[in-house]
C-alpha cells in the first residue's frame, strides 16, 4: 500500500461523499468531477492507462458536463427550502451502512486468499485495440449499437413537442 | 462552390498585410500627437469670447447682455454685469461682463449661445486637448482664459470670420452715418437756434 | 492488507456513498449522480482485479471497464434526458413529488 | 563528419544543456530534476510566446485592416506585453459579491493547469518529449476536455448572466466540435496504427523524391486536417467561432467578471491552448519535427516544429483578421449536418487508403469519394440556404 494510494483514495472519497452530502447541485456536480479525477488516477495508479484516460475524457468530459447542464436546464441549483435529503433518508442511510458492512466483510476475510503484489502487466493500447475487434468484436458491436439507440433515444426523450405545443397554443 | 468565399475573404486580407507593408498610402492611421491633420473649418468644440484690438479686456464684444447665459441648454455660463460702462466698438457706452465663467465639463458644445448672440461676441473655438488634472477649477474658464482675439478667429473659421466682420463694418457705417447725421441735425438746430436767437 | 484489498475496500464505500446518495437525495439528478458514482465504483473494482489478477494480458477486467465506461456515458445521457422530459412537465426534479403516474 | 556531428549536437542542443545541467546534481535527484527543468522550460517558454504573439497578433491584425498596430511601448511596440502584463498585475481584483469564490477563483487555475498538460506528450523536436506516453494522443483530449470544464466553473461562479451564456455557449460549442476533432485525429491514428505521438511523426518522417511523406499530403490526411483546422478553431474559441465571448452582445463572455491577474490567466490559457492544440495539428498532419524536404534536414528539428506552429498561428490571425463571426445555430448546423459528416465519409476514405496498398489506385479512389461527398454535400446545404450567401433585407 503505497503513500500515493491513500492520498487517491482520499481525493476519491472526499469528492464522492461532497458529491452526496453538498447542498448545492451545481456543487455536487463539481465535487463528483474530483471523485471521477481521483478514479481515474487510481486507473493510472493500477497500470491501467487507457482506461484512466478513457475515463477522463468520458466522465470529465461528457458526463459531468452533461449533469451541469441537466442541472442548469432544471432549475436545480436553486437549494429546496424543506432540505436536501428524502423523508425516508434513514432507511436509505441504513441500507447503504448495511451494504458496506457486507462488501468490507467479504473482503477482509478474503483478505488470505487475495493475491499479493505481482508484476506490471505491460499493456499496450495496440493489444487492447486487438482485443476490441478481435475477441471481444461482439460486444463492441453491441455497445455500439447501444450508443446509436442511447443517442437517438435521449434525443427523442429531450426533444421539445414542437408540433404539441403549437397545436395547444392555437385552440 | 462551397468556401469559395472564404477563401476570397482571406485572399483580400493577404493582400493588405502584404501590401500595408510595401505602399504606405494604404496605412491609414495618423501618428496623434506627432502628426496632426488640420482641422476642419467647421469644427467647434467649446465656446470662447471674441474681443478686437490689442487689449483683450477693454476690447471685448460681450456686452453682457445675459441671454447666453439664459438660453444655455446645460446652464454652463455664469455672468456677472458690470456697474459702469465702457464704449463698444461703435463707440455706444455699454455694460460689461464683470465675471464670465463657462464650465466645459458641463458644457455640450451645442451652439446655441453662439446662434443668440446679438453681439456676434461668443464664437465656437476648435481647441481639443483640454484635458487637466483638475477637474473642478480645471475645466471652469473664466473670461481672461475665454478671450481670444478677432484675429485668432479669422485664423480659425476664417470664411465666417469675414462675414462677421463684413457685418460688423456695415454696423458701424450706419452707426457712424446715423451718428453724423444727428451731429449735423444737432448743429443744424443749435445754429436755428443760434439764428432764431439772433 | 493486501494492495487489492485496498481498492476492494475504496471500491466498497465509494458504492455505499453512492448507494445512500440515490436513496437519500430528494433530487433525481443527485440521484442519477449516485448511480454514476456507484458504476464507477464498479469499474474501480474490474480494473483492481485485473491488475492483480492471474492473466492480466487476457485483458477481461480492462474489457469489461471500458465497456462499462461507455454503457455509463449512454446511461447518463438517457437518463438526464428524461430528468429534463419530466422536469418539463412537472415542473419539480424533487423525487418526493413525483408521486403519481397519471400525466 | 564534422558538419554533421555539428547539426546532431544544434538538433539535441536542449537535451544536452538539460543533461549538463542535471549532472551537477546527486543522482537520486537527477530524474526529478531533469523532468522539473523541462516543465519549467515548457512553461516559461509558451508563456513568452504567448507575449510575443498577443503584439504579434495586434500588428498583424492592423495591417489586415490598413492599420500599423501598437508601436509606441519599446521599439516596434514589441515591450506591449510587459506593459500589458504589468497593467494586469496591478489591477484590483475584484470577485463579485454574489459570486462563489472558491469556484470563481479555481477556475482560471483549473483552466491554465489543463491547457499546460497537454504539452506534455507534444514531441517538439527529435527526443524531445516530456512523456512519451503510449496513449499519448488519448491523455491530450483527455486534457482538452476537462477545460470544458473550468469554462462552465467560471461562467457559472460569477453569478452573471452574460457569463452563464457565455460559459453555456462555450461548452455546448467545444462539445460539439470536439466530435469532429477526435474523428479527424482518428484517421491519422488508423494509418499510424499508434496512439503515441512520437510514433506518428516517426511515421511520417520519410522522404520519397525528396518530398515528406507528411499526412496532409494524401487525400484523407488534406481533407482531415481541413476539418482539423475547423475544429480547433471553434474548440479555442477563436474567431469566427468565438461567440462565447462575442462582446457585442455578451460583454465577454465566461470570463466578464474577472479582472486583473485572473483575467490575464484566462488570456494566458486560450492562447497557450492554440498553441498546443496547432502543435497537435502539426504533429499528426504536418509531420511534427520533420523538414520539409530530405536536403533540409540538417536544420535542427526543433526549428522547423515551432516554424510549423508559429505559421498555424499565423492563419489563426489571418482567420480572426477576415471572417465575420457565425450565429449559434450556424454553428451548430456546420458543425453536426457538414463537418461530422465530413469526417465519418473521411474515416471511410483513410479506411481504403490503408487497405489498397500502395499505387496510383488509391489515390484516385479516396480523392474522388472526398471531393464527391464536399461537392455534393456542399451543393445541398448551399440549396438549403443554411451555409450559402446571405441575402440582406434591411441593407442596401
Amino acid at each position: 500500500m503505497s503513500f500515493v494510494f491513500y492520498i487517491l483514495a482520499a481525493l476519491t472519497i472526499a469528492g464522492g461523499l461532497a458529491a452526496m452530502l453538498l447542498k448545492n447541485t451545481v456543487h455536487c456536480a463539481l465535487a463528483l468531477t474530483v471523485a471521477f479525477a481521483g478514479l481515474a488516477l487510481l486507473f493510472l495508479n493500477l497500470d491501467a492507462q487507457f482506461a484512466g484516460f478513457a475515463q477522463i475524457l468520458v466522465y470529465i468530459g461528457a458526463v459531468a458536463i452533461l449533469v451541469v447542464f441537466a442541472i442548469l436546464l432544471t432549475k436545480g441549483s436553486e437549494t429546496p427550502k424543506d432540505g436536501v435529503f428524502s423523508r425516508s433518508w434513514l432507511a436509505g442511510l441504513a441500507i447503504a451502512a448495511a451494504v458496506f458492512a457486507v462488501l468490507s466483510w467479504a473482503v477482509l476475510q478474503s483478505t488470505r486468499v487475495l493475491p499479493h503484489e505481482t508484476a506490471v502487466p505491460e499493456v499496450t493500447v495496440r493489444e487492447i485495440g486487438v482485443a476490441l475487434v478481435g475477441r471481444y468484436v461482439l460486444p463492441l458491436e453491441i455497445v455500439a449499437v447501444l450508443l446509436t439507440a442511447a443517442l437517438i433515444g435521449a434525443v427523442i426523450v429531450a426533444m421539445h413537442e414542437k408540433v404539441g405545443h403549437e397545436k395547444e397554443e392555437f385552440q | 462552390m462551397l468556401g469559395e468565399g472564404i477563401l476570397k475573404g482571406m485572399a483580400v486580407t493577404a493582400k493588405n498585410f502584404f501590401l500595408s507593408f510595401v505602399s504606405a498610402e494604404r496605412l491609414t492611421t495618423i501618428q496623434y500627437p506627432e502628426q496632426r491633420i488640420a482641422p476642419f473649418e467647421a469644427a467647434r468644440v467649446f465656446p470662447f469670447l471674441v474681443f478686437d484690438g490689442a487689449d483683450w479686456e477693454s476690447g471685448m464684444r460681450c456686452v453682457a447682455c445675459q441671454i447666453c447665459e439664459k438660453e444655455c441648454p446645460p446652464k454652463c455660463i455664469f455672468i456677472e454685469k458690470s456697474t459702469d460702462k465702457k464704449p463698444d466698438f461703435v463707440g455706444k457706452p455699454q455694460f460689461y461682463p464683470a465675471r464670465f465663467d463657462i464650465d466645459i465639463s458641463v458644457c455640450m458644445s451645442c451652439q446655441i449661445c453662439v446662434e443668440v448672440c446679438p453681439f456676434e461676441a461668443i464664437k465656437m473655438d476648435t481647441e481639443f486637448e483640454l484635458s487637466t488634472d483638475d477637474r473642478f477649477g480645471g475645466l471652469l474658464l473664466d473670461r481672461k482664459q475665454l478671450a481670444k482675439s478677432n484675429d485668432y478667429y479669422h485664423e480659425i473659421h476664417p470664411t465666417e470670420a469675414s462675414a462677421v466682420d463684413a457685418r460688423l463694418a456695415a454696423e458701424k457705417v450706419k452707426a457712424d452715418a446715423k451718428a453724423k447725421a444727428a451731429v449735423s441735425a444737432a448743429t443744424a438746430k443749435t445754429a436755428a437756434i443760434a439764428g432764431e436767437g439772433a | 492488507m493486501t494492495p487489492l484489498a485496498g481498492y476492494l475496500l475504496v471500491a466498497a464505500l465509494l458504492f455505499s456513498i453512492g448507494l445512500a446518495g440515490a436513496l437519500t437525495r430528494r433530487n433525481a439528478i443527485l440521484v442519477l449522480i449516485g448511480i454514476e458514482l456507484m458504476l464507477n465504483a464498479a469499474n474501480l473494482n474490474l480494473i483492481a482485479f485485473w491488475r492483480y489478477g492471474p492473466h492480466p494480458e487476457a485483458l477481461t477486467g480492462m474489457m469489461f471497464a471500458i465497456f462499462s465506461i461507455a454503457v455509463a456515458a449512454a446511461e447518463a445521457a438517457v437518463g438526464l434526458g428524461l430528468v429534463i422530459q419530466i422536469h418539463r412537465h412537472a415542473k419539480t426534479t424533487d423525487l418526493d413529488q413525483m408521486n403519481r403516474m397519471k400525466g | 563528419m564534422f558538419e554533421t556531428h555539428l547539426s546532431e549536437t544544434c538538433d539535441q542542443i536542449f537535451i544536452l544543456l538539460q543533461h549538463w545541467l542535471v549532472s551537477f546534481l546527486p543522482a537520486s535527484w537527477q530524474s526529478a530534476a531533469s523532468v522539473l527543468l523541462s516543465v519549467a522550460a515548457i512553461i516559461c517558454l509558451f508563456a513568452a510566446l504567448f507575449a510575443l504573439t498577443t503584439v504579434f497578433e495586434r500588428k498583424g491584425l492592423a495591417r489586415m485592416q490598413n492599420r500599423i498596430g501598437p508601436n509606441r511601448v519599446g521599439p516596434f511596440g514589441l515591450f506591449q506585453p510587459i506593459a500589458d502584463g504589468i497593467k494586469s498585475l496591478t489591477k484590483e481584483d475584484i470577485v463579485p459579491s454574489s459570486a462563489d469564490a472558491v469556484v470563481h477563483f479555481l477556475a482560471p487555475v483549473l483552466l491554465v493547469v489543463t491547457v499546460f498538460m497537454g504539452f506534455a506528450v507534444l514531441p517538439m523536436g527529435r527526443n524531445m518529449v516530456l512523456v512519451d506516453l503510449d496513449a499519448g494522443l488519448l491523455f491530450y483530449f483527455a486534457m482538452g476536455a476537462s477545460t470544458e470544464l473550468a469554462v462552465f466553473m467560471a461562467g457559472w461562479s460569477s453569478r452573471n448572466k452574460y457569463s452563464l451564456l457565455g460559459a453555456m455557449r462555450a461548452v455546448a460549442q467545444m462539445i460539439s466540435y470536439e466530435v469532429p476533432l477526435l474523428l479527424s485525429s482518428v484517421a491519422v491514428v488508423m494509418i499510424t496504427g499508434s496512439l503515441s505521438l512520437t510514433k506518428i511523426v516517426e511515421a511520417q518522417n520519410q522522404y520519397t523524391w525528396g518530398l515528406p511523406h507528411w499526412y496532409i499530403f494524401t487525400p484523407w490526411g488534406f481533407a482531415g486536417f481541413v476539418m482539423y483546422a475547423i475544429a480547433t478553431t471553434a474548440e479555442t474559441n477563436r474567431s469566427p467561432f468565438d461567440l462565447p465571448e462575442g462582446e457585442s452582445e455578451l460583454v465577454a463572455g465566461y470570463h466578464t467578471e474577472y479582472s486583473g491577474f485572473k483575467f490575464a490567466l484566462f488570456f494566458l490559457g486560450e492562447y497557450v491552448a492554440m498553441f498546443s492544440i496547432s502543435g497537435l495539428g502539426t504533429t499528426l498532419f504536418l509531420g511534427g519535427w520533420s523538414a520539409p524536404c530530405s536536403f533540409l534536414t540538417w536544420i535542427p528539428s526543433w526549428i522547423w516544429f515551432f516554424s510549423k506552429l508559429m505559421l498555424s498561428i499565423f492563419v489563426f490571425i489571418w482567420m480572426r483578421g477576415t471572417l465575420p463571426r457565425l450565429r449559434q445555430d450556424q454553428l451548430m448546423n456546420f458543425a453536426w449536418k457538414f463537418v461530422l459528416p465530413m469526417c465519418l465519409v473521411n474515416l471511410l476514405a483513410a479506411g481504403l487508403w490503408r487497405f489498397m496498398g500502395d499505387g496510383w489506385l488509391r489515390w484516385v479512389v479516396c480523392s474522388t469519394i472526398l471531393i464527391a461527398a464536399y461537392a455534393g454535400m456542399g451543393f445541398a446545404e448551399m440549396r438549403r440556404q443554411r451555409l450559402g450567401p446571405r441575402s440582406y433585407r434591411y441593407a442596401e
